[in-house]
């Protein structure tokens, strides 16, 4: 029962805020912190010790019972991880657009409330069917963030995200779909609950077919290089909130579908795809770097990082190791801590600069300190500086795939170079030179408290990540074990 | 014999759309299709003949009633086109550019 | 009397085929209406007396004199000049083809009817119990259309308010 | 007292917390205390731990502090855990006590600079940094002190970011290391793979136990170590970061970028000794990298004329006779290389950097000249650190333990090596006293200004006693046990003994060739270059790397980024909405409003369809 709590809240807090907000702005604020903070005390209380199958909390009713579709919910240790990731990223993102966010700001909460209660309802499903329908529902409200409160090209950027993202999912329902019927041939019923498909035998072809239907879903969202094109305009163009949500969250959903479905359900077509996999891993580890390096566009640049820093989590997943897969875990939350920081910085240089160029920023450490010196904590985090998050994370992902895969993996490790000549140029482009002249308000109190809590949450995963691991590893262990070691 | 009748509606049929097409002139371009129904006309009352069966003629009242009421329209639309464009080549008034 | 049926084949090719291509619309017209009385006697060599007196009152008649008033209320169209009526290149050929199709009426009328038919006559009576029997629906729908064109050209035609002169 | 070990790397670190915290809010004797208290406080702790190890040697002479557990994944458990052993004890003696004398130098040295407190911070960072580098008892931890210390590299060349030039460099330095390190760090991964540990003393035993010398693997590790040493320590074909790393202020350059950091790659290869003993290939390959480094960067260091270049220059050929000592097998002798140096070059730095003080930042000798007679105490306490690193005879610590490694290379058999070694050794001299004589005999050129006070002459004095006497510490003896003692000496006493004096003599023939050059009154312009012409200026640029590696990697990876800047892949779904665009226009065009055409197309249409029902 708490697991459908865990999404009705936001929903209800996002229902809440819109009529709220348009008496006073500064309740649906309050309304979306409140739901959130409920929400992230209830997710709280969900942790202990794993039952049977890795499951902390299972939940079932059903829906249409003819074609054997219910709620099912259940929430492992990965669940959890993510679940408070959203949440507490969720938390920060409403603080964050406190004084960004002046128009509509009802309709804002409601939206961001309902992108979070998807996001959420993602990382629980165990139905395929409602799987698939809260992946769409993460998606609009999503749209609606983008094309309303974005940036100049919010339009185009907006549209091209719903195509990617729709014509992807639509896949991937069709993949939905086979597998069904491919149970209903092999049993006699229709089911998509998730216990039923992990056992369906396929045929080699039907499987590589289907996996690559679930896999071009969460290839897009992910994203796999070649179908990344969206998520710059997307990231860029959206506000702040909207950016971390996209960077923090729905890229992991891509990440969490892989983990979840699309290699446990086929492990065999999995294995066959793994060198491919793993290959676009690396080639996206480079490219994104590469790319991250060219731009001139603040956000755009940071949103090239999120394209380098989750070729790792790719590679990670398809090594399907103890190391990778712990390593991946790790990249999401410290990825969505340190990239969202730096949609922060970046939403608050804007808000100031009124520009987003960096040819035209320059020299700003001298006038606002503070904000340089966050500047530099979260680039270092994004370039894998040992003692934050990141490097734990893409060491393990690395020592992982290299027992599998070295020559990809050494491409990957390069790619630590280039993360270095991005994350530098990025900073010291804007904050080194000669001193700006300009009068700027550094961080405030609010922008601190945000930053420092990420700033604090990834030292903490980089120097003590064990109670992190200690959650995750009876869920990995549970999903190496589905589908088989190593591939 | 129904083939013969059938071949002059075909004939009448093609003169009317070969008129359809070439000419410029609005009134000509419905006196072509009134020709060109007049020729459908013709292949429903042949095949009705041919059968011995009303519904040949029965169709032909039904496309004779549709040709009035298109002259009618079709008519007035040439007048109001007259007093808008001073022409009466439909060209004239296309203004839904591609 | 398949010879009869080809003379008025041949009528009225000739005839719509002059019909098409004239460039004086009351030119065009004539040859139209000698057209449209040829289609005439080929329904009644067909066994279709009825619908041969309908193509005759309605085409040749009513639809061609509309045609009629409308070129002579746009003045007659490119040739828009007082014209000769007795100058004999307009009127001799449309009255050659209509004399041909007087000559096979007469012929006809003489011979008397049974000799004539080349199918077997299918009459009024028929048809009329077949537009109340089955197609009592396409009936009331082809009034409507008749209601709805009658309603069309009346708004179409009526000048805007405001413009009282063309 | 062993117990208090974790005190040393964590006093500095609450130093750069507390001067990052509030440091913009303290008054400038306070930030002063903080700074330099820390590291003065981390030094004393850092005595008393020497003093209580050797006064009680723990048993297998190793003393471990496990503070936490990193983590624990699948058999991996890296721990924070501090190794003391005899080899990092000298380290973080040299780290806290030469960092202290810095420290306290700096204090007056960076007093007008507006951002004191940023620059104590940086600085006490980076001795944290050093001392979880030299105390790690797991690589992962090394790694980790070893990405911090590039980090406050980068911070402090970068120090004075409102010049361009000084950004660049800070860049640089920052990548070019990372080169190493990503090496590095698939070194580890290997590690990780095959010996499942990272903890360097399992790392050392379970690779004797597991892996035959010479063996695939093992030299793959110690390539993949050495790259991350040759990184970090500017060796061939990586050393090109350091010259420009004189952008920082002085003291920078004397604490980082000459005593500790870049002697991080030395110390690491002696850690890991025990891989490299088993890749043989690897370890005369750390010999011959060592060799060609110090010969090109003496040669370099030979017509340089901006004072901090020379120094840089000579930092980067003493490293290199340090690679050649653990090429040769002696780490022993490598490391002590390493202490000596630390003392002579911080120095040299020190007054280096009284000297720019003091002359208004000139850095060009030859604009220099006659400081003998203003700054006495600066002459002559650069004179026993420019000896030192000539390696005047006997009473100088550069002379003994640069002879040591040469007498290793020797007894080894490596005669080339070391011949190549004394060759370097005379070019040393040469250029130490070129520096000497040019900057304070001869004629007067600008004028000294500030007079360094206490807080700078007492660290000159102070290093300038320990050039001097360092070299009868008997530190190899400390170290052996746990470097591994050489092997026995085949050569007779007599042979070292000949050797020694020969090693004098060239050091004595290199002096006085550059008092004939420099030191004599009335010379005019700079012989050496002169004499050298175009080999000259190729040999002032770096030998030309700067120019190769900008041809070979800056300038492709900066038009390959160019060139995908709109990412092509853009192209793809835009080619897909283009091609949609297309077939809409193609369409439209038909919705032309012409009524003929409609008629046209549509009995087109029906011809079509009359011949297909017709055909088919």
């Amino acid at each position: 029962m708490k697991l459908v709590a865990l999404v009705l809240v936001p929903l209800l807090g996002g229902l809440l805020a819109w009529p709220l907000g348009r008496r006073r702005t500064e309740w649906a604020r309050i309304a979306a912190v409140l739901a959130l903070g409920v929400d992230l005390a209830l997710a709280l209380s969900l942790l202990g010790p794993a039952g049977p199958g890795g499951w902390l909390a299972t939940f079932e009713l059903p829906w249409i019972p003819s074609l054997g579709i219910g709620l099912r919910l259940g929430l492992d240790g990965l669940s959890l991880v993510l679940v408070l990731l959203t949440l507490l990223v969720g938390l920060l993102a409403v603080f964050a657009s406190w004084s960004e966010i002046r128009e509509r700001v009802g309709f804002f909460h409601f939206n961001l409330c309902w992108v979070l209660a998807g996001i959420l309802g993602v990382f629980l499903a165990l139905d395929l069917v409602l799987f698939y329908f809260l992946w769409e529902l993460m998606l609009v409200p999503m749209v609606f963030l983008i094309a309303l409160w974005g940036h100049e090209r919010k339009t185009y950027a907006a549209i091209k995200f719903f195509l990617y993202t729709q014509a992807s999912g639509l896949l991937m329902l069709l993949a939905i779909l086979g597998l069904g019927l491919a149970h209903q041939r092999a049993a006699g019923s229709w089911s998509f609950a998730y216990g039923d498909l992990l056992g369906v035998s396929l045929e080699p072809t039907l499987a590589l077919w289907l996996m690559l239907g679930f896999f071009a879903a969460f290839a897009v969202k992910l994203p796999v290089v070649v179908l990344h094109t969206w998520l710059p305009d997307a990231h860029s163009q959206a506000p702040t909130a909207g950016s971390m949500v996209l960077a923090a969250l729905l890229l992991k959903t891509g990440a969490y579908g892989l983990l979840r479905f699309a290699i446990p359900l086929f492990p065999d077509a999995s294995v066959r795809f793994a060198p491919v996999a793993m290959v676009l891993g690396a080639i996206g580890v480079i490219y994104g770097a590469v790319l991250a390096f060219a731009q001139t566009d603040l956000k755009r640049l940071v949103a090239y990082t999120s394209v380098s820093h989750l070729g790792f989590v790719l590679l990670g997943i398809y090594a399907w190791t103890s190391f990778s897969l712990t390593g991946t875990v790790l990249q999401m939350v410290a990825h969505g801590l340190s990239t969202g920081a730096l949609f922060v910085l970046a939403g608050a240089l804007y808000e100031r600069t009124h520009t987003r160029d960096l040819e035209r920023l320059r020299g700003l450490a001298p006038v606002v300190p503070r904000m340089g010196a966050a500047a530099l904590f979260f680039a270092l985090a994004s370039l894998g500086l040992p003692g934050l998050g990141n490097f734990v994370a893409e060491f393990l992902v690395l020592v992982g795939a290299w027992e599998v895969r070295p020559i990809p993996t050494t491409i990957a490790a390069l790619g630590l170079v280039a993360a270095t000549l991005y994350s530098l140029r990025f900073f010291q482009r804007a904050f080194h030179g000669p001193a700006a002249e300009a009068e700027l308000a550094d961080l405030r109190p609010r922008e601190l408290t945000v930053l420092g809590a990420m700033g604090v949450a990834l030292l903490w995963l980089g120097l003590a990540p064990q109670p992190l691991f200690e959650v995750v590893a009876p869920a990995l262990d549970v999903l190496l074990r589905t589908a088989g070691g190593t591939p | 014999m129904a083939g013969e009748a059938l071949a002059l509606a075909a004939v009448l049929f093609a003169l009317g759309l070969v008129g359809l097409l070439v000419r410029r002139n609005l009134i000509f371009v419905l006196l072509s299709l009134e020709v060109m129904l007049n020729a459908a006309g013709l292949a429903f009352v042949a095949a009705g003949a041919r059968w011995g069966q009303p519904d040949g003629q029965v169709t032909f009242l039904f496309i004779l009633a549709i040709a009035a009421a298109e002259v009618a329209v079709g008519l007035a639309l040439v007048l109001r086109l007259q007093t808008a464009f001073r022409s009466l080549d439909p060209d004239a008034a296309s203004r839904l550019g591609g | 009397m398949i010879a009869l049926f080809r003379l008025t084949a041949r009528v009225a090719v000739v005839a719509t085929a002059l019909a098409v291509s004239r460039r004086h619309a009351v030119h065009a017209l004539l040859y139209l209406v000698v057209s449209l009385l040829a289609v005439a006697f080929s329904f009644f060599l067909l066994g279709a007396p009825f619908a041969a007196a309908l193509e005759v009152i309605i085409y040749a008649g009513a639809i061609m004199v509309l045609f009629v008033f409308v070129v002579m209320m746009l003045g007659l169209g490119p040739g828009a000049r007082p014209e000769e009526p007795r100058h004999p290149d307009r009127w001799l050929g449309p009255a050659l083809l209509g004399a041909v199709l007087l000559g096979e009426l007469v012929y006809v009328l003489t011979l008397g009817p049974r000799s004539v038919e080349i199918a077997a006559e299918v009459g009024p009576k028929a048809v009329g119990t077949a537009l109340w029997g089955p197609y009592l629906l396409g009936v009331e729908l082809v009034g409507l259309l008749l209601l709805a064109g009658l309603v069309g050209a009346y708004h179409l035609v009526r000048r805007p308010p405001g413009k009282e002169k063309t | 007292m062993l117990d208090l070990l974790w005190l040393v790397p964590v006093l500095p670190l609450a130093g750069f917390l507390a001067l990052t915290f509030a440091g913009r809010r303290l008054a400038k004797p306070a930030v002063t205390a903080i700074g330099v208290g820390s590291v003065g406080l981390s030094s004393l702790v850092a005595g008393a731990v020497a003093a209580a190890f050797l006064g009680h040697m723990p048993p297998g002479g190793v003393h471990r502090q496990i503070l936490w557990r990193w983590f624990d994944v699948a058999g991996l458990r890296p721990e924070i855990s501090l190794h003391l052993d005899a080899l990092s004890l000298v380290m973080i003696l040299v780290v806290t006590g030469v960092g202290f004398l810095i420290h306290l130098y700096s204090a007056q040295f960076m007093e007008e600079d507006a951002d004191f407190a940023r620059f104590f911070a940086s600085m006490n960072l980076f001795v944290a940094m050093m001392l979880v580098l030299v105390l790690a008892g797991d690589l992962l931890l090394l790694y980790l002190g070893w990405e911090g210390v590039g980090l406050c590299s980068f911070l402090l060349i970068g120090f004075w970011y409102g010049e361009p030039a000084n950004v660049l460099a800070a860049r640089k330095a920052f990548v070019v290391t990372r080169v190493g390190d990503v090496a590095m760090a698939i070194g580890l991964f290997i590690l990780v793979d095959r010996l499942g540990t990272l903890d360097l003393q399992a790392v050392v035993a379970r690779a004797e136990a597991q892996w035959a010398p010479g063996s695939a693997a093992v030299v793959a590790v110690a390539a993949l170590l050495l790259g991350g040493a040759v990184g970090k320590s500017a060796q061939l074909p990586l050393q090109t970061w350091l010259p420009d790393a004189m952008a920082g202020p002085t003291p920078v350059s004397a604490l980082i970028h000459a005593a500790t950091m870049v002697t991080a790659g030395v110390y690491l290869v002696a850690r890991t000794g025990g891989l490299f003993e088993l890749a043989p290939s690897i370890r005369t390959a750390v010999a011959v990298i060592g060799t060609a480094t110090l010969l090109l960067a003496a040669g370099a260091a030979l017509v340089q004329r901006d004072i901090k270049r020379i120094l840089a220059y000579s930092t980067i050929s003493q490293l290199g006779y340090m690679f050649l000592g653990l090429g040769v097998g002696s780490a022993s002798a490598a490391i002590f290389h390493l202490v000596t140096h630390a003392f002579f070059k911080a120095l040299l730095f020190l007054g280096a950097g009284a000297v720019i003080y003091a002359c208004h930042h000139e850095h060009d000798i030859f604009r220099l000249g006659g400081l003998r007679r203003s700054l006495p105490t600066v002459t002559w306490t650069f004179v026993a650190g420019a000896a030192a690193l000539a390696g005047f005879p006997l009473v100088t610590a550069g002379f003994y333990s640069k002879d040591l490694v040469l007498w290793r290379a020797f007894a080894g058999g490596h005669f080339l090596l070391w011949g190549a070694g004394l060759l370097g050794a005379f070019v040393t001299a040469l250029y130490s006293f070129r520096l000497v004589f040019v900057v304070f005999w001869g004629e007067t050129g600008t004028e000294a200004g500030a007079r360094p006070g206490w807080r700078m002459t007492v660290p000159l004095t102070i290093l300038a006693a320990l050039s001097l006497v360092g070299g009868w510490l008997g530190l190899p003896a400390v170290l052996e046990p746990v470097l591994g003692a050489a092997e026995e000496m085949a050569e007779p006493h007599g042979t070292e003994l000949l050797l020694q004096v020969l090693a004098g003599v060239v050091s004595l023939g290199g002096i006085a060739l550059a008092w004939a050059l420099y030191g004599r009154p009335g010379r005019h312009g700079d012989p050496v270059a002169d004499a050298l012409g175009p080999v000259g200026r190729w040999w002032r640029a770096g030998w030309g790397f700067d120019a190769l590696y900008d041809r070979l990697f800056v300038r492709p990876y900066d038009a390959v980024a160019r060139a995908l800047e709109k990412d092509p892949v853009d192209r793809l779904p835009a080619a897909a909405a283009g091609l949609a665009r297309g077939f809409h226009r193609a369409l439209a065009l038909t919705q032309n409003g012409r009524l003929r055409w409609y008629a046209l197309s549509l009995a087109a249409g029906a011809t079509f369809a009359l011949y297909l029902v017709l055909t088919l």
